[in-house]
């Protein structure tokens, strides 16, 4: 399966991309947080541990525990910080 | 209720129109409007501000936006127009307008007030404070948890 | 702090400008602009409203908005302009016009908040409401106590 | 001694005036109550007590013990409704 995962603001220019895919094994069940895991080894810059990460699948705030599909947008929120 | 005649909703990279909210929210059987009006000031603690400059996820942004207006309307009875702006914005610019007309006044200084709460609360919007000295993104890490609900 | 920079009056035959008192509270070192605009609305309790009419004790309505914007002044450090129309104001029309600017939002909304509940209690203006049927002075004959402050 | 009183709004309408001049024996100290008293008597159709009537004196908010002087300006204040 294949996933998209978008960077803003901040973890943007942690990451130094604003967006990829990821392709993991399709045989397994993956959560929010095993995907989190993959992200915050590829990319180490992001200073937030990854129980403190806030995301979004398919433009929705998601619990760790929400199952990912194929064809999921995953969105990596830094703190809000608008108005 | 149809709530989607009683909310605008906007995200834009040019100057904000106050009038253009103020109208949207005007109705014969109301008696109030309030307006907030976020303006980038040259302060923050003690640095020196030069500029903001503001990014979005689009369109969840516009979709968060939608949920703040449709909760004010659900909570309060009111019309709201809210207008977000993106990209640099000068000492003086406004950055978030909020209008909200209603029968009367309690309502809508309450609306008005939860609705900059609640926008700094779910929708993803962030600025970076460029001031003398350097560049900062602002956020409040710890305070960041978009999946509580608040009343 | 000298306040007679910090607020500007007006009481007015002509329709309200929010531009102007818009202008009038912006600041560089100021984050949030709050505008009240209150309104003619087409009904009153259960009465259809045609107009209203509002009439004043000149000066003294003048020096009461003055007593106002000068205890906003000095309970929060804000800028602020309050415009009140005088004569018939028609449904949809505004009569009270209160602008306030502040480094910081909720000073704002309790500035602002203030302001209308203060002018309802000192300020000697007084509306008189045509509606389908009738005429009548509004005015709260019991809850009439200028002399007494509030805070 | 001479005064001046204003009358506004409903009290305007109840008086059929919108101001006048009393003239007072100078020999006497009034207060305030003194003065609303003769208006009172003057003019029956104001419907408001004595007790609850709410006056300015100069433009200032007084008490009903304010003492009233030669050329003082009273006006009558029906309850405000600004706004």
């Amino acid at each position: 399966m294949e996933i998209t995962v978008l960077y803003f603001a901040s973890y943007k220019e942690n990451s130094g991309i604003d967006k990829e895919n990821l392709v993991l094994d399709s045989e397994r069940n993956f959560m929010l947080s095993d995907i989190l895991k993959v992200i915050l080894t590829k990319h180490p810059k992001i200073p937030t541990p990854q129980e403190k990460i806030v995301a979004a699948v398919n433009e929705e705030y998601q619990p760790h525990n929400h199952k990912v599909y194929d064809g999921d947008i995953i969105a990596l929120i830094p703190p809000v910080s608008g108005g | 209720m149809n709530n989607a005649e009683h909310y605008s909703i906007k995200i834009t990279d040019g100057p904000l129109d106050v009038v253009e909210s103020t109208d949207f929210v005007r109705s014969d059987s109301h008696g109030a409007i309030v307006i907030f009006d976020g303006i980038t000031r040259d302060n923050t603690d003690n640095r020196k501000v030069l500029f903001l400059e503001y990014e979005a996820y689009l369109p969840m942004a516009e979709k968060k936006l939608e949920t703040v207006a449709v909760e004010m309307c659900e909570k309060w009875d009111v019309l709201v127009s809210i207008q977000h702006r993106l990209g640099k914005v000068e000492i003086g610019e406004s950055s978030l307008i909020v209008a909200v007309g209603s029968q009367h006044r309690e309502k809508a200084y309450q609306a008005s007030q939860y609705s900059v709460n609640r926008i700094k609360q779910i929708v993803p919007i962030w600025k970076k404070e460029y001031f003398v000295g350097g560049e900062i993104w602002i956020g409040d890490a710890d305070g960041f948890r978009p999946l509580e609900k608040i009343n």
